[in-house]
């Protein structure tokens, strides 16, 4: 058959969701990486989800250990990393039977043949070889040898064979690179850059990829491949994002916008850590990073950099948030700005530290003694987060007010494509800080009241250390405008009210939402926040598309809420909010804003799919 | 600030208008009075200097210095301060507070602030009690002591706070107690020109809640006996009439010994600059305040500063990078341009 | 006049508030105490309210060292301290000066003459001296040498002035006592016990109180002198108690109830250590206390106890609870029975470390990350935390779960009359333990699983440490019915419901609520929950007595609610929630119910008072 | 339970049935060997036997053990236990972590667990580095070290383990390492059997993040001229034909010395009980594992045990007391009736 499949046109395709999945050791996330590259380089729209276990490495083999990154691409916008993946790339057999459920019907199978032996059975739990008792009914699937076929493409190499072996996943991605008819160069060119210092292993991956790439090419196995146009997108330079990158950056872009050096206070813990790595690794930029001997101190060390005039960070997930709870109390007594970034994680308790969950909401805007208010923000995609990070510095500091920013693991480790925006365009967010006495004392002389307030924004001045002639002394105490420490009673009653409305007047200062979708008239209104913007838009379109009238409103600002958001809710028929949690947005609505407000939700440390959410709206609307 | 040199102050301009509101008598005073007739003799601007506290009584120390200041929460002072410090390497940070305070609740963030050699001057105010929670016993209160979490005597070995400090390697520790001024002084400016982190132990006299705790060390006929002041490069003795002294013995042991049976020769010569383990051995010497305790500096020795450290790496990764390009940052991984 | 009014039969009279201040050297708590002490021993009911300044001792003579005690006494049941106090005795001009304003108008001031000098009139801010200037027009003041009274009553004794001057409180209190018809006895006999190991000041604190007994009966000031009589009280044996050691009674109570060892694990905190204070007194109950090294060390030992079967208790107040919030989430993951008891203090940060305040409750609720559900209690009065604790404990052990108990401050330090509960009508709260397999495993085995649950109340079986055949492992990651670290999606989201499922469950187990006053057509309901009842329950009285119809309920269970609230709530046409922070029950009704409940707040760090409830609740029915 | 014999056992009876979750390669295999191989010659029984542990690769292992067990939250696992010993002194309690669960987060309850002697094992394995959140340098790790979150290199002067416990009042300090089964069983049964809180550092290799950090040390090649053995009673000698030894000088100054130069006479004889501050010395000897490095215990002095103590007072109690009676509490203060 000189007139293969291969060497046909390609077929044309308006989206894929292929999974790659294999052992924690098999390199699955860096194949997965690459594999986005080469398709945003392509143009492509896509969203992708890293998944990977809890354990540094656990066995081999076992259904513990299986790591999985999945991929959408498409021609069109889309918002979510699809429901059911077409393809499956399953290294071992525990890849295969911790994945195949989530497939699509009919899907595409490709295995490593050559690990389907008795022993990896039987650590996958398999107690006959699914290759052949039949449990692949209905499924296409294709058996590739991928371990010999590395091992003999690194052979001339002089590469030892167990070296080899650790190639293969470079074979799997040249293959699903042809099938999807990936460009090859841009893959090489970073095959060499990234292992230029170890050169035997990177002649083994590169043969390993051409060997993967020239396998799909002559074996005569597939009947044709596949091409996913570029999508229409707005002109403009492009690069991949993942959330907790854009979050990093998007911090040194506040910094750089508040004229303020950066200074990140942090104790690693996952989803959270690359952050720290990020900011750790671009000191040019004047950051200060310490990685502190536990959470407190991290946000202690950022809470005094910040009344050293820093812009300030601390970064953690839940069960540092819990810790630094006593510490943003004093923050919010002082009135001084902090950004406080929690990548939500599954919980309680140490939970499923590398799933990803939506259930801090309530922490974040109760989780202090005291009547203890601050704004929350919450990024709604991956390259949102670059944003988000400025909207809440912003905030921090006009209002100096400690900002709780809610991302979560799906948003940190899944990438999208972004627009790069012109750095000039990005909001001037300089304060100014006090040089001179604001008050005289009964004496006649100037004195410096660090909360005699703006009585617009009802922000305090703030001094920094180091300004001649405004010596002062600020304290968790209660406290009155002069600074002193004051246990009047209508004092206190009166400082409660004054930061209960500094951060309730913030909703005059942000924009009011939007609808999306059917702005009137719609049979129900879908409220979400966060990462399942893109599930939930889905669901929504699709639930459109099927003839229905559907509103979506998504929340950035969590705490204060949109000044119209009260009037936008009370117009509605019904409203539906998905989280992944118990209904924490929806009580929130429900006491602001008396509105019955029902909850879809999901807590199983995946997100929503857009099926998940077409079926429950649909649902709703029986109601 | 185009003056270059530092304007002439008095204690005056170093105290707040605060009224303080220690209890009437309380050691409390006299630190603060050894700090603001100390601080004209420093080489340095009220605006320049910041004093952070936690919580305890101790801790309300900030509210009397006319300087910047922050009375933060328990334990935390010096989490916050290595902050303040690292962004602000120019400023004068001290930390204030008490036993409570530091070694119990803020024990963590006291041993990492003196391993990291963060360029604070720590100021602990050791009464061996919880003064501003009216008096439970603190972890430097000696076993039995009986208060009102402790009806029955405490059961815990108290720490020695010399010792923490030392265990947790710390480049500057001292002791001084707050009935002598100049004593106080002298330390205190140590502490306060040792780049990196110092760690001052104040024996405090609490004197509503554990009243003479010190004065079998610290009252006035017992200070000959009873202090041992350790001085830089000197032979080791006390007494009346320097008549005692401390000697090292093969077998690994310090002893007390009389300087004329062993030998003016054989006297330990005081080295706050030994890495190995000498202060530790002095820390050891007396089992509390109860037996001769050396005071003074039980070490002092230069090691990199971390503030210091962290703009060496600022300005080594500038000058390998460049000063930071927000545009070229956003473009640092792969892109492609849509048109 | 031979016939002076002191010997007259005394005046009848319902009631009397009673303000005791003078500086905090001045020892108004102790003799507020005895006062008290004497009045209960009368048959009065009685509340009262201790206030305390937050420095240990201010500088004597400011506004700031003033130390107050205020008591109310009623021939009848009485639920508050009082409004506005009758009587004010003010040992000095601050005393005077700071506490004046909250006196009734007309009311009776008893100043100590002799320190209305100079200085400390300065020391108290007065230009000029209040006594002569006219600044007391209107009230009936009466001035009393106190000090040097005292000083001449001492001196046969050879008790120098300056140390006699110290007994001058006790002066007052003999003075009061005569004006009040006290029996002497029980104080004179009370001042014996109390001083007698320092015989010279036992003998100046009898002369100084014998000397103002006599100096009432025989200095012609008072027209008559007044008599409360008795209230009417159920028959038994009577003590007066404060809140904090009720709560520790309760829990030596529940240890026993529970046939379980008692530990409390805390760290010192103003409200809260008279708790850690009072069970380190009691060792012989066999109690365990650990003063642990700070908040999080205090919960920690306590769940560590509670995992080897102690009844395990950490108490604290707002700062300590921030602190706490990681391990509370994973007791709640370990399904530990645990008690965590936040006497509440004005927040936040360190605030009014003195002063009382309700602003914990949503911090209690959701102060942790990750869904994590527990239930919460308060007690109503200083007896009820008696009852509370022991209730709370039930509920820990039955539903292995820890639970919060709301105090406060208000309730911690107040007191009034006890009856005595015999010991042998207490509820028997002892569960069992697992001491055999509950499972077998695929091989047929038996086998331990842990999180088996009990299909009623789902809670899991509890296998001591120690107990041949049932060692397992327990842990803060999700798990699954086996007690294995399971990642699966599904088990999950099971557990996370199921844990939530248990919490809820306990409303079938808990007493449904009852409604006060008016519980048919009522024209408005006043909810409440802790230290309020007293208040709520006289403005509720008063404006029942206007004549309308008003009901009244007080929640001791906030989490969950009792099963039949929301009935009752759907049922009422205005809802009107009183609360001494800005609206927290409220906001929980709201969402769980969405009724439009309304909110009565105060943040002072004072209690209401009955008088602001009663105009409130007016305010809201004209609504 | 009525036997009084503890059963026979043999490892695999202390052996879960959880899959070891660790990478292959790694230490911590050889550690939990020494235990599950140890635990049959103790005179315990496996319900007795309690494993409390935080977060981190170490702290899994409390899965692996067939006994009672606890993997709780990030460095409270000494808090934990110090409860469950209190409570249940017939309990045997190990408390099992990382150097970053107890040194950095847990710093704290480390340091109060060993003060207050309370009865258990601790043992922490310092890897240099954190393992399960893939690779920041710890509180341990040395100077310059380049990880995710240090790409500078770090500028932290890390903890001495020892240091910090024998500066904490331990009573029992001692170290030992992954690649000696021999000497980690010796070393965790004088552990197990010293009443009160014993702390053990083991040297273990992180073969993912932290490859070959004690390889200086722990390699077969270089154990004999990197490894000083601690004896009690002997004099501290080592090298191949033990022509090493350590001597202490009348400066005091601890020196590794030729025995055959200095005399066999001049090596300084190991003392555990020694009670002021020779093991810190020796603690010192070492900067890092790249010098000879003393391993085995430190010290080992017998102080009061902390849950004996409230068992004491407690009995002193109810001795005076009589043991409790409710109803007489209810009415200790003043009361009255109303008929
Ligand atoms: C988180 C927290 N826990 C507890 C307290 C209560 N508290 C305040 S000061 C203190 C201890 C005071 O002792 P110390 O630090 O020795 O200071 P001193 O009053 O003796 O000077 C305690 C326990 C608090 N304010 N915050
Ligand atoms: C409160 C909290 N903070 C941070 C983490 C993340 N975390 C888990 S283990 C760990 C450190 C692990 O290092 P180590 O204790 O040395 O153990 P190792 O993995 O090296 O054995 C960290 C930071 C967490 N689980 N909880
Ligand atoms: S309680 Fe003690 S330490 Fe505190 S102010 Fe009074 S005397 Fe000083
Ligand atoms: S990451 Fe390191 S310490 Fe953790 S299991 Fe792997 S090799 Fe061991
Ligand atoms: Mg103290
Ligand atoms: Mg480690």
């Amino acid at each position: 058959m000189a007139d293969t499949a291969a060497r046909t046109d390609p077929k044309q395709i308006e989206r894929v969701i292929i999974r790659f999945a294999g052992d924690s050791g098999d390199g699955m996330q860096l194949v997965g990486d690459q594999f986005t590259s080469a398709s945003a380089l392509l143009g492509n729209d896509l969203v992708t989800l890293p998944e990977y276990p809890a354990e540094i490495r656990a066995p081999a083999g076992t259904l513990a250990g299986v790591s999985a990154f999945q991929i959408h691409i498409s021609d069109h916008d889309i918002t979510t990393p699809g429901d059911a993946p077409n393809v499956l790339v399953a290294m071992n057999p525990a890849a295969l039977r911790a994945e195949l459920g989530r497939l699509e019907p009919h899907g595409t199978v490709i295995v490593n043949v050559d690990t389907f032996e008795e022993r990896n059975l039987a650590k996958a739990g398999y107690e006959s070889n699914p290759l052949t008792d039949g449990a692949l009914k209905g499924y296409t699937v294709f058996e590739v040898p991928m371990t010999s076929l590395t091992r003999q493409a690194c052979e001339p190499l002089g590469v030892k064979p167990r070296d080899a072996e650790r190639s293969k996943n470079f074979f799997a991605l040249g293959l699903v690179s042809f099938m999807y008819t990936r460009p090859e160069a841009p893959t090489i060119e970073w095959i060499k850059a990234k292992f230029a210092s170890k050169e035997k292993v990177r002649d083994a991956n590169l043969a390993a990829f051409h060997a993967g790439h020239a396998f799909g090419e002559t074996a005569e196995l597939f009947d044709h491949v596949y091409e996913v146009a570029p999508a229409e997108q707005h002109p403009g330079e492009y690069t991949n994002i993942n959330g907790n990158t854009a979050l990093a950056w998007g911090l040194i872009a506040a910094s750089r916008l508040a004229r303020m050096p950066l200074f990140l206070g942090s104790y690693p813990i996952t989803p959270a850590s690359d952050i720290l790595h990020e900011l750790a690794k671009q000191k040019h930029f004047g950051i200060r990073t310490l990685q502190a001997e536990d959470e407190i101190a991290g946000i202690g060390a950022a809470l005094g950099a910040a009344y050293g005039g820093h812009l300030a960070v601390t970064t953690t997930s839940g069960p540092g948030v819990a810790l630094k709870a006593e510490t943003i109390g004093l923050a919010i007594s002082l009135e001084l700005p902090l950004l406080i970034i929690d990548i939500q994680r599954g919980g309680p308790s140490t939970g499923l530290p590398t799933k990803t969950e939506q259930a801090d909401l309530l922490l974040a805007m109760y989780g202090h003694h005291g009547e203890s208010p601050l704004p929350i923000l919450a990024p709604y995609s991956p390259a949102h987060c670059f944003d988000t990070a400025i909207e809440a510095a912003r905030i921090a500091l006009e209002y100096r007010t400690p900002v709780m920013l809610l991302s979560d693991g799906y948003l940190a480790n899944g990438a999208e494509p972004w627009l790069i925006p012109d750095v000039d365009t990005l909001p001037d967010i300089a304060i100014e800080f006090a040089t001179a006495p604001n008050h005289t004392d009964a004496d006649g002389n100037p004195a410096f009241w660090p909360y005699q307030r703006d009585p617009e924004t009802l922000a305090r001045p703030l001094a920094l250390p180091g300004t001649p002639g405004l010596e002062h002394r600020i304290g968790g105490l209660e406290k009155d405008e002069a600074g002193h420490v004051s246990y009047v009673p209508e004092v206190h009653e009166q400082m409660v009210h004054v930061r209960a409305a500094k951060i309730a007047g913030i909703a005059r200062d942000i924009p009011p939402v939007v609808i999306r979708g059917d702005a009137e008239d719609a049979e129900i209104l879908v409220v979400g926040w966060g990462s399942t913007w893109g599930a939930i838009s889905g669901g929504v379109d699709r639930v459109r598309a099927l003839g229905h009238r559907v509103a979506q409103v998504h929340l950035t600002h969590l705490n204060p809420f949109p000044a119209n958001l009260g009037d936008v809710l009370r117009a509605q028929r019904r409203i539906l909010v998905p989280e992944m949690n118990l209904g924490q947005l929806a009580r929130l609505l429900r006491a602001e804003y008396l509105v019955d407000a029902r909850s879809v939700t999901k807590v199983k440390g995946l997100p929503f799919t857009a099926g998940e959410l077409e079926v429950a709206i649909l649902g709703a609307l029986d109601d | 600030m185009t003056e270059t040199t530092v304007p002439v102050t008095t204690r005056k301009d170093w105290s707040s208008d605060q009224e303080v509101r220690w209890c009437p008598g309380c050691g409390d005073y006299s630190i603060l009075a050894a700090v603001q007739f100390l601080m004209p003799e420093l080489d340095v601007r009220r605006e320049d200097v910041v004093f952070v506290s936690g919580i305890g009584c101790a801790a309300r120390f900030p509210y009397y210095m006319n300087t910047y200041g922050m009375h933060s929460i328990h334990g935390r002072a010096a989490a916050i301060a290595t902050g303040l410090a690292m962004a602000r390497p120019e400023l004068k940070v001290f930390v204030v507070g008490g036993d409570g305070d530091m070694l119990s609740i803020g024990g963590n963030h006291l041993i990492h602030v003196l391993r990291r050699n963060i360029d604070v001057t720590v100021l602990m105010f050791n009464n061996q009690i919880y003064g501003l929670t009216k008096g439970q016993y603190s972890p430097t209160s000696e076993v039995g002591k009986v208060t009102k979490s402790s009806p029955y005597g405490s059961i815990e070995t108290p720490f020695n706070p010399i010792s923490v400090a030392l265990g947790a390697e710390a480049t500057f520790v001292a002791r001084t107690h707050d009935m002598d001024r100049q004593h106080m002084m002298e330390v205190f400016r140590r502490a306060y020109e040792h780049r990196g982190a110092a760690f001052v132990e104040i024996y405090q006299n609490c004197n509503v809640f554990n009243d003479g705790a010190f004065e079998p060390l610290t009252g006035k006929a017992n200070r000959d006996d009873m202090i041992i002041p350790l001085v830089h490069g000197q032979p080791i003795r006390f007494g009346a009439d320097q008549e005692k002294g401390v000697a090292m013995g093969t077998d690994g042991r310090l002893r007390i010994v009389d300087v004329a049976k062993a030998g003016a020769d054989n006297i330990l010569v005081h080295d706050e600059q030994h890495d190995r383990g000498l202060g530790f051995m002095l820390s050891r010497l007396a089992k509390g305040p109860h037996e001769p305790t050396p005071i003074g500096v039980f070490r002092a020795v230069q090691y990199p500063e971390y503030g210091e450290e962290v703009g060496r790496q600022i300005a080594t990764a500038q000058e390998r990078n460049g000063p930071g390009d927000l545009a070229a940052l956003l473009r640092s991984g792969a892109t492609w341009r849509v048109d």
